[in-house]
């Protein structure tokens, strides 16, 4: 269980460094799925290996990876408008509104 | 827990979720009638989903209490004193909208109230849930929709950034919320909240000590929910949001969504932590972490507000600050403790919607929300300007505005609990809120400075739509009321509190 | 019934000013005087009445309540006077009304002015009559408010920063009574806000929780009283504030944190009293060399009376330290009521040339005793009350705030303190000299006319109260002395 | 009589309301009634003191109290006593005198009813000062006396230097009083009551520790320095000058200034208790009086020099007193307070005499400065001879008032041998500078013609009050023979009394002595045998010391007066930028923390994005991430706060970091991967900015 664990931790790292590091705000929309993949697999593998009883680990998990797809959806979109507005998605540049 | 689903009785599943559902489907019909309403007939489509508000208002006294769908939905006094709550904000985010769908968003009325709508059917859900899952559902189904809010002006540079923003970093929280959830269920095996603190609290006392994966739950958690309630560290996106946003959406996003974090946190850190937590806040529970955060709070949203040139950025900062009075309630576990919260945040409804409002009136009429052009304007319009000042002085807390019955409460809390378990820093904690509660003076005040100060009359003057104006009385009404005869909400706040989980608990 | 009148009236009449049309100037004038004269002749009655009924005991008489306002707060609705309050509400009804026929030279916005003044009232009465805690910081509070826009709007050049910084100072104090009064309702059993019962509380807390509230009450209250070096708000809210308000404030806002500190702060906490008694006495004594000092090098009349203040109220400090003479509280009360009288006095006074001449700056003037002899002749009385001449009021306040200090305190201190009697004559005496004596400059002040009846009207009633209490203040001591005498024992405790 | 002797008092200070209040406007009118009144009360005055004279013991009036707190009293009430009727004598007849002189003299001033209101308003304070029977009462007339001072003194108050002399006349007064206040506060606090015979009583008995009674006699003392203008606080006298002549007449040289004396004598039953407040009393009498005669001897200023007389008169009396007091508490027998009080009656006579007659000369020939009159005799028929009558009387020629009262004081310094030389000199003094004065004036050749030519003889209304007074001034001292059984001696006494002998050595000594001084003035200024100003070049030091009144007024101008005003400005600019600076600089330190932010944000962070330079921009490239408004900065500087909260718990649950440390360590490493990965692709970035 250990490794599933840490394949979880690994991978939300690797999605938090995406989010934090990332220019291309569409790269950052893939780091956030990836972090959410890791929620994933820490609760299948909780539950596949200390509560074995119910699926309600594996059911949140079916509700993470809905709910993420919508997130996803509005997120795209409105990046989408932000190509419109902006001509330009590099996240450093987004700036007007600061102090 | 019985592994067997309970046998559901339809009906009074139905009769539980009837204004949810209600609300659900009326946003729905407010998108309908958009789409057949001519385009000439502006406000129809407005008054369509305030009619959709009050009914669900109605629907709501009808729901009355229970449980439904094995405990994941549970209607309790504190869930009614929130969904009261949004469906307040929702009410006065969309009064204040007339003005703004009129003129910038003429073509997509429908979608802008029904998403505002969609929002608040997430945070009842929100309130009522009782379970991770339900939990974490109504929690997106409220952000995901302000997403799209906080971008509505498409063409607009600054709402759209506002819009990714609040996108990116809203998801974030999620991800760090869920990341959270995973551990917590990963001890508990549970997501029922009620059950995750017996489990706790057993597994605390097999162990006598909760060890390392749930510290870092805990923190994960509340540096989720930390971005919710934008609490230092987790603060700044939220001026640039709000900057950005259509101003009804930040005006809903700063009470609404505020309040949605709060459900969360109480949901999470004082039903599902209880078991961990105990009432003397011993240095390994979150308490003393709420606490530091939340006087980082109050000193940085005062003292930045004091140097802010726009209206919007001012309340923006104004709402971190008060994000952390609402805390101390939030750390005092005693009977002022949750009460004051519901307390605070009633009146804080009020205030904060009116505030906003006011704004919105201004930058309809003017395009402008700096600080500065309301010189004068006590002259052109007394009453506008009054309000605004009842508005400003209430979330300075100046008796006998609500406002300071609010604050009164939370200290009253907050100093109840240091002195019955001596907890020093809650002393201190108490003594930042005081002293930067006279700071905030300074920021809030400066608004009735430019209004009233001058000699010269103002070179604009406000009119009201009627929507608008009902806001702007309730709001008033809302304030005087608490500020005055607050006892009725008092009685209910208490109520909250006698029926709130952890005192069963005890 | 009679108690809640006299905060309701005002806020009736706020209401009724508020609903006349903006351009009826003067009906709006003389509606807020009319209201006002109501509550005057309420509180006269009251204090005739308590004199006559009342004024042998030391119980709260005509007390209202408690009635239930937030039961779940416990915060009750509960009204009552003694000897103590009773002369404060007939000094706040009557400068209400002085001030605001004063407020007739008030020339734009007079609607929300009037509105303004009216609630100030109510607070103003509202914190002499409260007898629950959590009532008295809300009237406490209110006041802020009203008082904030009126230096804030109709103030001098410098009004903004004035009126933040009044506002600002108050609220800072009140905090600290707020955690006070919270630290008082907690720990009480079972808990109550009322404060006849917390008195009694208040004895038996610890030593160091006595001593944290008594120190936070103070600061409250020194805030607004004020006691150096806590005064720093009060010559600029005093000048730039217009006439009326100036007067309001230094006659009444004053007097209510030496009220307070009576009422609430010394009785509560006697064992915190005793032991920072000298330290009170000292920042007193300070105060009254230091206001009177820095008085001496004013420019601005109206700079000097505000520094005149600092000084008289530092008196109301020294004897205030000497809790345990009936004598020095008869002292403080004497002091408040006079310096009320006469400090409200002379700020109308300084306003009256001020309207006529347009600018307060001493050397500007000289010889106006020979174009202005009423005026001058008035300011010569109110002058030499302010400077302690027997048979003004000032005068039997002073002497018996030294002879209950000096049977009580360190003699040298109050030694030094007798030193005020003289520079508050050498600040007095030069501005008089300045302004009135010398020779008049006819083709500067030749326009200059002498004080008008309205504003005889509103300066008369206070000279004759000035003498009459100098002349002869049986009466006042009567009304008081059973509730000083009570007062004394239970801060002697 | 005596019970209604209230009313003695109440008049004048009705005449003060009715003036004031209704006859404003009608000069004449409001003339003749304050003198109508002042008269009346006079002639109850003389059936007071002779119903006194009737009866032996004190009478005491009811008090009345006006505070009455507990113990705690403050009361009003009458003690009528020999000592008390002959001075409600000798003020009202002297204001009789003078009210109905300055119909006269202030016959063409337009603000002729307000003098008179003044004028009542003073009699009606010093004879409530006279009758009180407690130390409060007297405080309160004390001070009462002192207002109308300034309101008289500064009744001519468009001239700078008399609304100058009244401040500094009610300041130094006010400063003697300080002392007195401390006295009564000890009084209240040691004897628990301000009654006169109460507080006697006490003192008397010995339940006043004696060193306190010492510290409280001098603090009353003090009191009466102010207004007795005794030395150090003898300032203000000559400068009251710049009233009219009535009332220095009255006010300063016949009663208020005298009230001083009047109390130590009013007290005297608490100096014989202390012989070091009484030796205090008396080493202060005799400088003061040492030090007004040297000055008198040069000044040349008419008003003046009475003034300095004045002032060296009344040391003369409370030297006597104090004397007195000093052998009363060694045990000894001594006609102090007979002299004292004696001479302060004679004094007041022949004192207001002079005034008045100067005021008349005054009124003649326009001009105080005595080197431009001369020869006035032949135009003066009726002033000059009062005036003389009042010089000899003051110079103690044999048989006037002057002389009784004088040989009295003389005879107190016996057992003192300085005493007795100084009062002497003094003596030879006073004759010495009075009657050169006289010469001056009314003898010789005018020296100023067109003074001369306008001079005139004044009105009735002046001139009848001196033939009262001049009368007065030989035979007010008759009272005193000692011959008589029951003269002044038996009647004005205190405790077991004195009875004088005649002291022929005595008599004929100090007739010598005033003789002499007479003489001087006339070979110097008559026969001009020696000349003035030889001796005054000689003594050139001396003659400057004099001239310039020992240098008092400035001393205190540089010593007291400005570095108050220095230290009170002091303060201010302490009050405005410390006490008030301190506060608003944490105002400020608060808007700067809000200001830095911004600033930071908006100069050297943009500044440096804008490649103002290598070494802002690498600084830049740190700092940048504090910028706002970039989403990933937020999240970044969140991640690491909730890094370090992590561990802190850790730290703070002492929890071992077991399996899943991985996590951990992953979560940092990354963390500081991103920081420094975001810091490279930035310069790199920002590098190939410049590039382009």
């Amino acid at each position: 269980m250990v490794a599933y664990l840490s394949v979880a931790a690994v991978l939300f790292s690797l999605g938090l460094f995406g989010v934090l590091t990332r220019r291309n705000i569409i790269g950052i929309l893939m780091s956030l799925e990836l972090m959410f993949n890791a929620v994933n697999i820490n609760l299948v593998a909780f539950n596949k290996f200390v509560w074995p009883g119910e699926l309600t680990g594996q059911l949140f998990s079916l509700f993470i990876i809905v709910v993420a797809a919508a997130e996803a959806v509005v997120g795209l979109a409105i990046v989408l408008l932000l190509y419109r507005n902006w001509q330009d998605i590099t996240n450093d540049n987004i700036n007007v509104l600061k102090w | 827990m019985n592994p067997q689903l309970p046998i559901v009785d339809l009906l009074e599943t139905l009769r539980l979720m009837l204004p949810e559902l209600f609300l659900f489907l009326w946003a729905l019909v407010v998108i309908t009638v958009d789409l057949f309403s001519s385009r000439k007939n502006d406000s129809l489509v407005g008054y369509t989903a305030l009619a959709g508000i009050v009914i669900t208002g109605v629907l709501l006294t009808i729901a009355g209490d229970g449980v439904a769908f094995g405990a994941m939905f549970v209607n309790d006094p504190f869930s009614f004193a929130f969904k009261i709550i949004f469906l307040g904000t929702a009410f006065m985010a969309v009064g204040s909208s007339f003005g703004i769908t009129k003129q910038k968003i003429q073509n997509h009325r429908g979608e802008f109230y029904g998403l505002i709508l969609f929002s608040t059917v997430g945070m009842m859900f929100l309130a009522s849930s009782h379970e991770l899952v339900s939990l974490y559902i109504g929690l997106e189904l409220t952000t995901i929709p302000l997403f799209v809010l906080a971008a509505f002006y498409k063409d607009d540079k600054m709402s759209v950034e506002s819009g990714i923003k609040y996108f990116v970093i809203g998801a974030f929280s999620s991800a760090m919320l869920l990341y959270g959830f995973s551990f917590l269920y990963g001890m508990t095996g549970t997501t029922n909240l009620g059950q995750m603190s017996f489990n706790l609290a057993a597994n605390h006392i097999a162990h006598q000590s909760s060890g390392f994966v749930m510290i870092i739950a805990n923190v994960t958690i509340l540096a989720g929910i930390g971005f919710k309630l934008s609490l230092p560290p987790f603060h700044q996106w939220a001026p640039d949001v709000y900057e950005g946003a259509p101003t009804p959406v930040a005006a809903f996003l700063s009470v609404g969504s505020k309040a949605a974090g709060l459900v969360a946190f109480t949901k999470i850190f004082l039903i599902g932590l209880w078991g961990y937590i105990s009432i003397e806040m011993t240095p390994s529970d979150w308490g003393l972490m709420v606490g530091v955060m939340s006087a980082v709070a109050m000193i940085i949203g005062n003292i930045v507000a004091i140097r802010q040139t726009n209206i919007k950025r001012m309340l923006a900062y104004s709402s971190i600050a008060q994000a952390g009075y609402i805390m101390i309630g939030m750390i005092a576990l005693n009977e002022h403790g949750i009460s004051s919260v519901v307390f605070y945040t009633f009146v804080y409804l009020f205030a904060n919607m009116g505030a906003f409002a006011c704004v919105t009136i201004f930058e309809d009429k003017t395009g402008t929300t700096e600080i500065a052009n309301y010189k004068g304007l006590a002259q052109t319009s007394p009453f506008f300007a009054a309000l605004l000042a009842i508005f400003m002085l209430s979330l300075a807390g100046i008796p006998p505005l609500g406002g300071f019955m609010a604050k009164y409460k939370v200290f009253a809390a907050g100093i109840n609990q240091a002195s019955a378990f001596n907890v020093d820093w809650l002393y201190w904690l108490v003594g930042v809120g005081l002293l930067t509660s006279v700071f905030s003076l300074y920021y809030y005040v400066n608004v009735i400075k430019q209004m009233y100060f001058t000699k010269d009359a103002s070179i604009y003057k406000m009119t009201f739509n009627p929507p608008v104006l009902t806001v702007l009385i309730i709001c008033f009404v809302g304030i005087m009321v608490t500020g005055i005869y607050p006892e009725p909400v008092f009685e209910f706040a208490n109520k909250v509190y006698s029926t709130f989980a952890f005192s069963i608990l005890k | 019934m009679i108690l809640s009148s006299l905060i309701f009236i005002p806020i009736i009449g706020m209401i009724i000013v508020m609903l006349l049309p903006k351009e009826k100037e003067d009906l709006i004038r003389y509606t807020a005087v009319g209201i006002s004269i109501i509550p005057m002749l309420v509180s006269f009655w009251l204090t005739y009445d308590y004199f006559v009924n009342f004024s042998g005991s030391a119980a709260m008489a005509y007390m209202e309540g408690p009635f239930s306002w937030i039961p779940s707060l416990n915060v009750n609705y509960h009204l009552g006077v003694d000897g103590i309050s009773v002369p404060m509400l007939a000094l706040t009804g009557l400068l209400t009304t002085i001030s605001l026929i004063a407020s007739f030279s008030i020339k734009f916005r007079i609607k929300e002015y009037s509105a303004f003044f009216l609630l100030l009232e109510a607070g103003m009465m509202g914190v002499f009559v409260a007898l629950d805690f959590f009532l008295f910081y809300v009237f406490w509070e209110i006041m802020l408010v009203p008082m904030y826009f009126l230096i804030g709007v109709w103030g001098g050049p410098r009004k903004e920063y004035a009126a933040i910084k009044f506002f600002l100072y108050t609220l800072f104090g009140s905090i600290f009574m707020l955690v006070a009064i919270l630290i008082m309702y907690f720990t009480s059993d079972p808990h109550t806000l009322n404060m006849l019962e917390l008195i009694e509380h208040g004895g038996t807390l610890s030593y160091t929780l006595q001593m944290v509230c008594f120190i936070f009450f103070f600061i409250a209250f020194a805030i607004k009283v004020p006691v150096w070096p806590f005064h720093t708000w009060l010559p600029d809210a005093h000048v730039q504030a217009p006439t009326a308000v100036s007067v309001i404030l230094a006659a009444v806002l004053l007097k209510m944190g030496t009220y307070a500190m009576l009422r609430i702060n010394w009785p509560m906490f006697p064992d915190a009293l005793h032991s920072l008694s000298f330290w009170i006495a000292l920042l007193g004594v300070i105060g009254i060399i230091y206001g009177a000092l820095v008085s001496l090098a004013q420019k601005d009349l109206k700079k000097l009376v505000a520094y005149s203040s600092v000084s008289h109220m530092g008196y109301c400090m020294l004897a205030l330290a000497a809790y345990s003479s009936t004598t020095a509280m008869a002292g403080v009360m004497f002091q408040m009521i006079s310096h009320g009288l006469i400090t409200g006095a002379l700020f109308l006074m300084v306003g009256v040339l001020y309207d006529r001449a347009h600018t307060r700056e001493i050397a500007a003037f000289g010889g106006l005793g020979a174009k202005l002899p009423v005026y001058t002749a008035l300011m010569l009385m109110f002058s030499m009350a302010a400077l302690g001449l027997p048979g003004m009021s000032g005068f039997v306040a002073e002497f018996m705030i030294f002879v209950g200090a000096f049977s009580q305190l360190n003699q040298y201190l109050v030694g030094i303190s007798v030193l005020g009697v003289v520079l508050g004559a050498a600040y007095m005496l030069r501005m008089f000299q300045n302004v009135f004596l010398g020779e008049f400059n006819m083709a500067k002040w030749g326009h200059l006319t002498d004080i008008n009846g309205r504003e005889l009207l509103m300066v008369v009633p206070l000279a004759v109260l000035t003498l009459a209490v100098g002349i002869y203040p049986k009466p006042l001591t009567d009304l008081m002395s059973a509730t000083l005498e009570n007062l004394v024992q239970i801060m002697s405790r | 009589m005596t019970e209604h002797a209230y009313l003695i008092v109440l008049l004048p200070l009705f005449s003060f309301l009715t003036i004031v209040f209704a006859l404003r406007w009608k000069e004449q009118v409001s003339a003749v009634f304050s003198v109508g009144m002042i008269a009346t009360s006079l002639i109850m005055s003389i059936m007071v003191l002779i119903e006194t004279l009737g009866h032996q013991g004190d009478y005491y009036a009811a008090a009345f109290s006006i505070v009455e707190l507990g113990a705690f009293k403050l009361q009003l009430g009458m003690l009528i006593d020999p000592l008390t009727a002959m001075m409600l004598v000798v003020v009202t007849s002297i204001g009789t005198c003078v009210e109905i002189y300055s119909i006269g003299y202030m016959k063409d001033d337009p603000r002729f009813s307000r003098f008179f209101a003044y004028l009542s308003l003073f009699l009606f304070s010093m004879l409530g000062l006279v009758i009180s029977d407690n130390f409060f009462m007297t405080f309160i007339f004390w001070e009462l006396v002192g207002l109308t001072s300034y309101l008289l003194i500064g009744f001519w108050f468009e001239k700078k230097s008399a609304a100058d002399a009244c401040k500094k006349a009610f300041l130094t007064t006010r400063v003697g009083d300080l002392g007195f206040i401390v006295g009564l506060l000890m009084i209240m606090y040691y004897c628990g009551t301000f009654n006169y015979a109460e507080v006697f009583t006490m003192i008397g008995a010995g339940a006043v520790p004696s060193g306190i009674v010492t510290i409280l006699a001098i603090g009353v003392f003090c009191g009466a320095v102010g207004k007795s203008a005794q030395f150090p606080l003898h300032a203000w006298l000559p400068d009251a000058m710049e009233g009219p002549t009535p009332v220095s007449a009255i006010v300063h040289s016949a009663t208020m200034v005298a009230a001083g004396v009047y109390l130590v004598a009013r007290t005297m039953s608490i100096f014989i208790a202390s012989a070091e407040a009484s030796m205090v009393v008396a080493v202060i009498g005799i400088a003061t009086s040492l030090m007004a005669a040297t000055i008198a001897l040069v000044q040349v200023d008419i008003k003046r020099i009475l003034a300095y007389s004045t002032i060296s008169q009344l040391g003369y009396m409370i030297m006597a007193l104090g004397l007195y007091g000093v052998d009363t508490a060694n045990g000894h027998h001594s006609p102090g307070f007979y002299a004292g009080t004696f001479h302060l009656m004679t004094h007041a006579f022949f004192k207001s005499l002079l005034f008045m007659g100067a005021g008349s000369v005054i009124h003649a020939v326009h001009t105080n400065d005595i080197m431009e009159m001369g020869g006035l005799w032949k135009k003066m028929k009726y002033t000059a001879p009062v005036f003389l009558i009042g010089s000899l009387s003051i110079a103690g020629f044999p048989l006037t008032s002057g002389f009784f009262s004088k040989d009295e004081i003389v005879a107190t310094t016996f057992g003192h041998p300085v005493f007795t030389v100084l009062t002497l000199l003094i003596a030879f003094m006073t004759a010495f500078y009075m009657w050169r004065l006289c010469f001056l004036t009314f003898f010789g050749e005018p020296r100023v013609a067109h003074r001369y030519e306008h001079a005139h003889e004044s009105p009735n209304t002046m001139t009848y009050p001196l033939f009262f007074l001049a009368f007065m001034a030989i035979f007010a001292g008759w009272t005193g023979i000692p011959a008589l059984k029951h003269g002044f001696a038996s009647f004005v006494a205190h405790g077991e009394g004195y009875v004088p002998h005649a002291d022929w050595v005595n008599y004929i000594v100090s007739s010598i002595v005033g003789l002499s001084g007479i003489g001087l003035a006339y070979l110097m200024y008559i026969k001009k045998s020696i000349s003035a100003d030889k001796i005054a070049e000689k003594f050139k030091p001396l003659y400057n010391l004099f001239w310039n009144k020992w240098y008092f007024d400035e001393i205190y101008q540089a010593a007291i007066i400005d570095p108050i005003m220095t230290f009170g400005r002091w303060m201010w600019t302490f009050d405005g930028k410390i006490i008030d600076g301190a506060v608003n600089g944490m105002a400020t330190l608060t808007m700067w923390w809000a200001d830095v932010k911004m600033w930071i944000d908006k100069w050297i962070i943009d500044g440096a994005v804008n490649g103002a330079g290598f070494i802002v921009r690498m600084a830049g490239s740190v700092l940048k991430y504090l910028q706002t408004g970039r989403m990933q900065f937020y999240l970044i500087l969140s991640m690491i706060l909730v890094i370090v909260m992590i561990l802190l718990k850790f730290e703070i649950a002492h929890i071992n970091i077991e399996w899943p440390s991985m996590t951990v360590i992953f979560i940092i490493a990354v963390l500081a991967l991103s920081i420094a990965s975001r810091f490279v692709s930035e310069d790199a970035n920002q590098e190939s900015e410049n590039e382009k």
